[in-house]
């Protein structure tokens, strides 16, 4: 097909498309009328058998718990499959690194952008944390937590030092790292079939006091250990594509 | 009723930012689009009481996505 | 509660998570990546017969953190173990066993990622099967595609896998945001993500424009996968690049899940909210009967052996998608029997073509012509099963195809997909004639299809003087196998087993009744049971099957014959090439281009989405 | 404003499979992709959404009003790291198409692989 057939083509039954899918959208119940019952009934159960007081958190690690694993395994494959895919091939060299970490000992910024980059760096490391160990309480959670403290180590690299990022998460490392946080949430879950429960059951105490730290029994562990995970994957997301900016080709530029 | 005004401008601007994002020419460009979308998604969903999600979309639809992008971007530009 | 249930998809999760983690360890020792791969996926495969077992008369259902729904409203999500789900599930396992020991010495590079991505894709599949919520349902789709990608992209040293990845990856992943919308609008209806739930509330609250285009959209995702026609694409550009050991999966299972899914969201979900199942049937049978006829031609047309063999598993998924349309248990029972039996002939074809890959550096018919005459036993196999392939009896193939063309009572549906397994065997037969017995002449080629067909080399950089015995045993076993399953249906009682299966697949309120509890709420008398609409027809070996069966064999036979020998006949000497017109055509479509697949995509969306507007609308 | 966002997401799945049928670069396939995919969280949320509910949280507020569904929130979740997983493979992808094919015109790319 040319681009001008395929484009006629196309706007011709995506306006049958959208024609349908509208038929259908007329069938819903309008706006702001969301009619249940399966989140009501979660919010009426929730805080009582869980001990969390952010709802969502609840549903996540612990109502939906086995989606939320399925998803930091999609997360975890996605990241294997980039390491296949950019593995590195034959006729391909990495430049030395040293010469590359003197490329880019100097940000286009100057020493302004340096200086700032690393003087975030401490901060989110610390947002990262604190929001993935609180994700029973409040709008956070392992994953957002995970990304920030991943850009945590981003920031070390934006700060021109190159090699300090590489020797903070050499691909061995991020990726064990990956494996035990994806792995350790299925692994919470089959600790509890050894005990006889079923699987993903929040075992742990609850703790005493509605919405604190160690409230929520395995939502608290497990939000943590997706917070590594994906910190882990999103620095090694970073490190490959960084990493291909220096592969060359032997004998070519 | 402010929220529902509020909600209906907010939606104006994701479904022309989308717009813009499809038909913006040029990669970088594109990119930042697409970061400046994110926001705005963002911004939705925190009128529509989804806290959670407003945190994930601005730090994976404005941030880790465009870094992403934007780091291909750089290989596949250089050598050519 | 069952605590196999949830270990079919855990152990293969930890086990991949595990080998991840302790990589670097086993940089010297890939032996042990290997076993554990193949031990675990075996042991999936033990829980799996062991779960067939416990469910052949009973599904099993599984809450996960133990959240049993109150009231009928499902709090958490559960996996539900049926007979037909299991056996799916079971069917993976044991091509993903296969496949990880056939590979033990297939690559040279392998690492311990590959055994980690695959076992992560039998995770994926055993979740697909097991899941009885939809967003749960997409999640494990997800898992198995991201997985199926990067296996496919597993040589990026070549050209192919990346575009073959990229189009794959591209396609699916549409369809599966297709299939989230439809999820969203269903769970905007019904607040309910539960498939039984979803099932009684759909029933019985009015807005039914918001049932049809959440139904058509979550199977979108799963027609993507199963490769209906016009949604094939992606299939052969994928097979024929990705590595033969994930082949066998793709085409032995992958796919198949595509119509599980559609058959689950059907039978469990929407059907009783649907109705007008008649005119559905109708439009899934034309589906199904433009897929098989589209994937034999192509089929035919081809020269490179694992593009031909992706395009006969899209003409056999033709086949099933127009057993699944009868709506009748015999014809979900001769689905059943044939996605196995296809499964292992497709496997053992798949692992045939990967050793002369191995041997002989290529995947190409018009250049491996007689070259495989050094491989006997390879030769043999792959005989074996392109004869089970068309139907041979006992292979398991041959009952499937007869309980669907017994249900369907339909003479022009049988002479069609006898047509369709004569062209797509006979091409099966054609390759096993002129690769491994030299018979008759080399193909000539027109160089655009023989650039296509070398794009493929070896997978493999050592030991190319012999076969490993880790190579030869998986096809020679799944042979065996499907004859044995075959054999096995012949024994009393079993036929009527597996239709009782599917009777209890169809039947929506025994379904809703093991979720939810027998209390029901409501609703549940919307959906009529299926025993009263169809009455049980026997499942036997009957003589009218046998006689297609071996004509069917007899056809590809003599048309393998015929391409072969076609050059040595005095009529038509003068160059005409077999085919020749339909690969201009075909190349039209068939473009490598992803606009064009996703143009496509949306173009049969809007055709069948008129269709289903036009049949419910007035209802 | 009945179905308004209901049809904003719609726009945007729409905005999105155009970009994917015309655009002839990948990374703006990947990121037209990315448009499609939101589409999604637009309509999973909107779905949930009761007007003048609250967010679903509970820490200091007895006898708390009616809140939003926290479900849909919760799979708005699970997507969004869906798409960055995908996202971050197909970028891959494109990184090693263009090593091999010094391209990332789709037709070029169904040209060469040969």
């Amino acid at each position: 097909m040319t681009p001008g057939q395929r484009r006629v083509i196309f706007l011709v039954a995506m306006a049958g498309l959208a024609a349908f899918v509208i038929w259908g959208i007329t069938g819903l119940p309008g706006f702001g009328r969301y009619p249940g019952p399966y989140g009501p009934a979660i919010l009426k159960v929730a805080e009582g058998q869980t001990n969390a007081t952010g709802i969502v958190s609840a549903v996540n690690f612990e109502y939906r718990g086995i989606d939320t694993v399925g998803e930091e395994f999609i997360l975890f494959t996605a990241v294997v499959g980039m390491t296949v895919v950019l593995r590195k091939l034959r006729g391909e060299r990495q430049r030395p690194a040293i010469e590359e970490a003197r490329e880019r000992a100097q940000p286009a910024g100057g020493t302004g952008v340096r200086a700032a980059a690393l003087a975030f760096t401490g901060p989110a490391a610390l947002i990262g944390w604190w929001l993935a160990t609180h994700a029973q309480t409040n709008p956070s959670g392992g994953f957002q937590g995970g990304v920030v403290l991943a850009t945590a180590f981003l920031l070390v690299y934006l700060g021109g030092e190159f090699l300090t990022f590489r020797r903070l998460s050499p691909v061995d490392i991020t990726d064990a790292a990956e494996a035990i946080g994806a792995g350790g949430f299925a692994a919470v879950g089959v600790t509890a079939i050894a005990a006889g429960l079923p699987y993903m059951d929040n075992y742990l105490p609850l703790g005493k006091v509605p919405g604190a730290v160690s409230s929520a029994g395995t939502i608290a562990l497990i939000s943590f250990l997706v917070g590594i995970g994906v910190a882990a994957a999103f620095v090694q997301i970073a490190g490959e594509l960084l990493e291909q900016t220096m592969l060359v080709r032997e004998g070519g530029g | 009723m402010m929220t529902q005004a509020l909600q209906v401008v907010i939606l104006v601007l994701v479904a022309l930012g989308a717009t813009l994002v499809v038909m913006v020419r040029g990669r970088v460009r594109q990119v930042v689009a697409l970061s400046a979308y994110g926001i705005g998604l963002a911004v939705l969903f925190f009128t529509m009481q989804a806290p959670d999600v407003t945190l994930s979309e601005l730090v994976v639809g404005a941030v880790a996505l465009p870094l992403i992008l934007l780091l291909t971007i750089a290989r596949v530009r250089w050598r050519r | 509660m069952n605590q196999l249930i949830p270990l079919t998809v855990a152990v293969p999760l930890l086990t991949a998570a595990a080998l991840l983690a302790v990589r670097p360890l086993l940089a010297g020792l890939v032996w042990v990546a290997n076993l554990a791969a193949v031990a675990a996926a075996a042991a999936v495969a033990v829980m799996l017969a062991f779960l067939l077992r416990q469910t052949s008369t009973d599904e099993a259902v599984y809450w996960f953190a133990g959240f049993r729904p109150s009231h009928g409203v499902a709090i958490g999500v559960n996996f539900v173990a049926g007979p037909i789900s299991v056996g799916l599930a079971l069917i993976g396992a044991i091509l993903m066993t296969a496949a990880l020991v056939f590979s033990w010495r297939y690559f040279t590079h392998v690492g311990t990622y590959f055994h980690g991505l695959m076992l992560i894709f039998l995770a994926g599949v055993a979740g697909f099967c097991l899941a009885g919520d939809v967003f749960d349902l997409f999640v494990w789709f997800e898992l198995m595609g991201v997985a199926a990608y990067a296996l496919t992209a597993y040589r990026p040293e070549e050209r192919g896998p990346i575009q073959g990845a990229l189009n794959f990856a591209i396609t699916n992943s549409v369809g599966a945001y297709l299939s989230l919308t439809g999820i969203a609008l269903i769970y905007g209806r019904t607040g309910a993500l539960n498939m039984a739930q979803i099932g009684q509330a759909a029933a019985s609250r009015s807005g039914h424009g918001v049932v049809v285009v959440s139904f058509l959209l979550i199977i979108a995702g799963f027609l993507v996968k199963a490769a209906i026609v016009p949604f094939h694409f992606w299939l052969a550009d994928a097979h024929a690049v990705a590595p033969t050991p994930v082949c066998v999966l793709f085409s032995g299972v992958m796919v198949e899940l595509g119509l599980y899914g559609i058959a689950r969201m059907y039978w469990s979900v929407f059907g009783g909210a649907l109705g007008h199942q008649a005119a559905l049937a109708d439009v899934f049978l034309a589906l199904g009967t433009l897929t098989s006829v589209v994937g034999a031609l192509f089929c035919f047309r081809e020269r490179h052996v694992k593009r031909l063999l992706a395009f006969s598993t899209i003409s056999h998924m033709g086949m099933f998608l127009a057993g699944f349309a009868l709506m009748t248990p015999l014809g979900l029972a001769g689905v059943a029997v044939y996605v196995a039996g296809h499964a292992l002939v497709k496997g053992a074809l798949f692992l045939c073509s990967g050793i002369a890959l191995h041997r002989l550096r290529s995947v190409n018919e018009t250049c491996l012509h007689g070259r495989g005459r050094k491989l006997p036993v390879t030769g043999a196999t792959f005989t074996l099963a392109g004869l089970g392939l068309a139907g041979l009896p006992p292979f398991a193939l041959f009952l499937g195809k007869g309980w669907i063309e017994d249900s369907a009572r339909m003479t022009w549906l049988t002479v069609v997909f006898t047509l369709c397994a004569i062209l797509a065997a006979g091409a099966v037969l054609r390759v096993a004639g002129g690769v491994f017995y030299g018979l008759g002449d080399p193909p000539r080629e027109d160089p655009r299809m023989e650039a296509e067909a070398n794009e493929e080399t070896g997978e493999t950089d050592e030991g190319r003087q012999r076969t490993p015995l880790t190579m030869l045993i998986p096809p020679v076993l799944l042979v065996a196998g499907a004859m044995a399953a075959g054999v096995a249906m012949l024994v009393p009682g079993a036929g009527a087993a597996i239709e009782r299966a599917a009777l209890r697949f169809q039947d929506q309120a025994a379904y809703q009744a093991a979720v939810l509890g027998p209390s029901g709420h409501g609703g549940s008398a919307a959906a009529a049971p299926v025993a009263t609409l169809h009455p049980v027809e026997p499942a036997a070996v009957t003589v009218s099957a046998v006689v297609v069966a071996l004509v069917c064999v007899a056809g590809a036979l003599a048309l393998a014959g015929a391409a072969l020998y076609w050059r040595r006949l005095p009529v038509l000497r003068r160059g005409y090439e077999p085919g020749a017109g339909l690969t201009e055509f075909s190349r039209r479509f068939q473009s490598g281009v992803i606009n064009d697949y996703v143009t496509w995509l949306v173009v049969g969306l809007a055709i069948i989405g008129g269709v289903l507007a036009l049949i419910t609308g007035h209802g | 404003m009945t179905y308004f966002p209901y049809l904003v997401a719609a726009w945007i799945l729409a905005c999105g499979l155009y970009g994917l049928v015309t655009n002839r670069d990948l990374i703006h396939q990947i990121i037209c992709l990315i448009v499609v995919q939101s589409s999604t969280y637009v309509m999973l949320l909107a779905t949930g959404y009761v007007t003048g509910g609250i967010a679903p949280y509970f820490s200091d507020v007895p006898g708390s009003p009616k809140a939003v569904d926290p479900v849909v929130q919760a799979l708005a979740l699970t997507d969004v790291v869906v798409e960055a997983a995908v996202t971050a493979l197909l970028a891959s992808f494109a990184i090693q198409a263009h090593k091999r094919f010094g391209t990332l015109d789709p037709q070029d790319l169904a040209e060469f692989k040969g």
